[in-house]
């Protein structure tokens, strides 16, 4: 990943957010407040545009600032978390791609997701199983690990873009399986068995930000 | 949706101005969002601050004011505030003695504050925090998220903050503010849901002749669905919830409100009053102090929540204590 | 229809019985309906008594006590009370200084107050009546029933009030009331229609997108119905209304009142009054004061009203004058 | 009329009123405050019952009495304007029917009932064709005192039951045509042209009252 690809990922996410705003909106009103779609709107829309002012040293500083601008435009639990996933993402890669030094490859990225994950569960301390953006977040980074170790479907190791394929579509899977749970964190949770039956909205939007990754890694091949 | 406003967009902006037109006794900082007192700051005073989503009004602006919050920092409509906000709020209150943030338990709200308290104790700011989670509608165990907070913010904010106000130190500013939540239960009922701005529609729909039993502030359904029912009925449910979760024996004084959701005629919030009184009475439990209004509020939604605080005798001083903010007005 | 009472039939009972208990500044005969001070009757002070249908909450009720009015008598759900009401208000009030009724011209509260006004005539207590007709969506003509009165009451009983404390004597307490009247017009829009107990639904049925221009207070449609607008746009039409039927220059200082009709949540409140700031400032018209929030409702009905009150420097001294009912607070 | 005529016609409205509650209600839901059907119910409620307490000295004592009770239990526009009515008739029958007195005839009533209109047009100010309980009123009181004179329909003069049979045919008509009318008195003239078409709730009840008279005169012939 370099830092024109971390860009056109950022920007990627944010058209797929204004394209489903309200699809999230309304899977959070089911089972939360309401507010989901208009919380990614309003990160993804400061986060191109504080992308655009500055000079990124590589795509980790692109990620770094993702990741800070959620976290000072979201608020509602979506910002701290998935702007600490892009922030501990970004640190990760930081170097790579920037001056000489060679762009991450998918194994450096494999890293810097699981990072991800790390920061969003030190902070949110959910589970698979919780009915959380963790739900598809853990299958994703795990289809992609597998697929930068060359391990899945005897595929070569370290295609990039087939890593992110293989994540989104694990991604999907997991935030379909959301819809049988019963949520044990976040909002959805104070809704004991009647959150039963609802895809959550946060695991959607994981999805989402894993097949924009499929989606721009593809057309770079 | 009908809403009086100018866009989902603009609304927080364009309410904050209001706010600030309305109320010379508040300052607001539009570009920062955060409400402060137009007196100012006194010095060595702890600084109490809250803040929240938006949705909630008088919640937490209209609480601004000598004898309870020093800040507010209101995010989007049922989002918390980011921590910029929370960070320019302490900033704006702290005299150095430290602020108190009142953070009524979600995650969001959680995660917005304690990030916002890091930031804050790194530019040598005191932070403490208090966690309300009043709800005894929802479970409470380690593996969730924990009880909401809901109307026991309005006791926390006013007690902590006549204590505060009487120069207090911080450490006892938050203990009290602690002892206040641990000794709060809620629980209310909702009769329609809300509509967001965002969303457009309401967040569920209810037949017309059943309400959702437990639902928090957020527009999110309740913990079951009923048959409507006289007031008489509803009250006694939610207080045997609240009383079975934190027994009252007869020697017990309370602090009780009874607080409409938004979207509730006052006159109904009486005759829920009036049940309320009734109830606790023939249980022997005294009501020492009541509030009945719109304090703690989602939007447009119809209902009623009722949050019972058992108060010793301080805790009954400082919330006679005087208070002089634009939703509660009072003593000196 | 769903709403937090017991029965249609006891509601009032009920409601007035919460009032009394929630309220130690108030005292409530149940049986005559009529609510008074609990301090008792100040000798030689003219009585300020005013009452209407119920529904208005906090209107009538909640504005008794110190310096505002001496007794309210509450109807029935949007039901003038009966002349016994009244006239046991009036009993139960007078000091021999003489009673000030302050009636909403409606028929049947002209009508109600008038017998009343007669029989308390009769047991030798002096009666003066105002009556407030501010509301600038109804055509006034000699051949009609006359504009309705709706949040002016508020000013005038609020004024009219501060000066009977201040120890006026009847006929300058009339006058006084009779000028704040005078000097105040409103408007009103409303989102939905309300639900009173009785018809058990609502009065009016709007498309999701319509609003209805021109309300009373009673639940009954509008002059006209149009799309919904932004608050920006419907602010300038109220505004429009009441600055036609009564010009306003540049130094004119004015009180203005953006009440909520009892379903619209604060928020919106607050955005509706920062259009009428901005607008006015535009005018070159001062907001001397200002009141926003829920004072004279339509139990549930969605909608705001404007009131604009011309205020010279004794109506604002005496607007500032302390006040201290459940609704209002300031001062002292 | 005599004291056990007046009572059964009182009784009659009462259950009337009970039967038309509801409708009452609507018509007053659609162009004033929803409380027409309540407020008649309630007073009515009260004056059976006043009138089970007491022994009134003839029919015009029963009416007073009916007439004040509407007025200390009903409020709002109807209270007021059919307490005056009730009184005035019951004043106009004073002494009629009491002891040895002979019972008011027909053409004693009309005097009754045209002292009844100007109490309400005392109080009321309104006049026909401006949409209120007037336009319900007039027209029975005409028919009523143009069949107490024997001048309708050819028919024997003073004959009672025909002239209140009369009446309620008149007041019905009356009724109906209000629904054209735009309203100048009472809560409907704040809708401007929007109260026409819409039957006046007041002149519905009138045309109850004067329904359920002749409902009592005949069954009584
Ligand atoms: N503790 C948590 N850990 C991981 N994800 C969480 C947690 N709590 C909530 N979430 C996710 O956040 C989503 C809701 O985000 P959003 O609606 O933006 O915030 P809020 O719940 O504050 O309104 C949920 O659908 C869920 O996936
Ligand atoms: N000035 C008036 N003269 C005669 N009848 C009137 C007048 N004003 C109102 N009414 C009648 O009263 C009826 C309404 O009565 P009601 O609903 O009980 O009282 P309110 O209008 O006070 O709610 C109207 O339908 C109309 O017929
Ligand atoms: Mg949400
Ligand atoms: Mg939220
Ligand atoms: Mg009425
Ligand atoms: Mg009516």
């Amino acid at each position: 990943m370099d830092i024109a690809l971390a860009r056109t990922w950022v920007q990627a996410i944010a058209a797929a957010v204004d394209a489903q705003k309200d699809q999230l909106t309304q899977l959070d009103s089911a089972i939360g407040d309401a507010d989901h779609g208009a919380n990614m709107q309003r990160g993804f829309v400061a986060a191109t545009a504080a992308l655009a002012e500055q000079e990124p040293a590589g795509p980790g500083d692109v990620l770094v600032k993702t990741g800070s601008t959620l976290i000072s435009s979201v608020g509602g639990a979506s910002g701290p978390l998935y702007g600490s996933v892009f922030r501990a993402i970004g640190k990760t890669l930081a170097g790579a791609g920037a001056g000489s030094e060679p762009a991450a490859d998918a194994r450096r990225f494999a890293d810097a997701l699981s990072a991800g994950l790390e920061s969003l569960q030190r902070l949110g301390a959910a589970a698979v199983g919780d009915k959380t953006m963790v739900d598809a977040y853990v299958p994703a980074l795990e289809a992609f690990q597998q697929a930068a170790e060359g391990a899945g479907d005897g595929g070569k190791a370290g295609d990039f873009a087939a890593a992110a394929r293989a994540a989104a579509e694990a991604a999907e899977e997991g935030m379909r399986a959301t819809t049988p749970l019963q949520a044990r964190k976040g909002r959805a949770s104070y809704l004991g068995t009647r959150s039963v039956g609802h895809q959550d909205p946060g695991a959607t939007s994981t999805a989402l930000i894993f097949r924009a990754l499929a989606d721009v890694t593809a057309a770079v091949r | 949706m009908k809403k009086l406003i100018n866009s989902p967009e603009t609304l927080l902006e364009d309410a904050l101005a209001g706010m600030a037109a309305a109320h010379p006794g508040l300052r607001v900082n539009a570009g920062a969002r955060v409400i402060t007192r137009s007196s100012g700051k006194s010095p060595g005073k702890v600084a109490v601050i809250s803040g929240g989503g938006s949705g909630h009004e008088p919640l937490h602006g209209g609480f601004v004011g000598l004898g309870m919050l020093d800040a507010a920092c209101p995010g989007e409509v049922f989002t918390s505030p980011v921590p910029d906000q929370v960070l320019a709020a302490a900033r704006a209150a702290d005299t150095g003695a430290g602020v108190l943030l009142v953070v009524k338990n979600y995650t969001g709200d959680v995660l917005n504050f304690q990030v916002a308290a890091e930031l804050a104790e790194d530019e040598g700011i005191t932070v403490e925090t208090v966690l309300v989670n009043d709800d005894v509608a929802v479970e409470d165990s380690t593996h969730t998220a924990g009880r909401r907070g809901t109307g026991a913010t309005l006791f926390v904010e006013k007690i902590a903050g006549a204590l505060a106000e009487q120069g207090a130190d911080l450490a006892t500013v938050a203990k009290t503010a602690r002892e206040v939540n641990s000794a709060s239960r809620s629980f209310a009922v909702a009769l329609t849901s809300c509509t967001t701005p965002a969303a457009g529609r309401p967040g569920f729909e209810l037949p017309e002749d059943e309400i959702e039993v437990g639902v928090g502030i957020h527009g999110e359904p309740g913990r079951r669905r009923e048959r409507i029912r006289p007031a008489k009925e509803i009250v006694a449910d939610a207080l045997d919830a609240i009383l079975t979760d934190q027994p009252l024996s007869a020697d017990d004084e309370t602090i009780v409100l009874v607080n409409g959701l938004g979207g509730t005629p006052l006159l109904e919030l009486y005759v829920v009053y009036n049940e309320v009184a009734t109830a606790l009475a023939d249980r022997g439990i005294r009501i020492a102090r009541r509030l009945v209004g719109n304090y703690v509020t989602s939007l447009d939604m119809a209902g009623v929540s009722l949050t019972l605080c058992r108060a010793d005798a301080a805790m009954l001083a400082l919330w006679d204590a005087p208070v002089d903010t634009p939703a509660l007005h009072w003593g000196g």
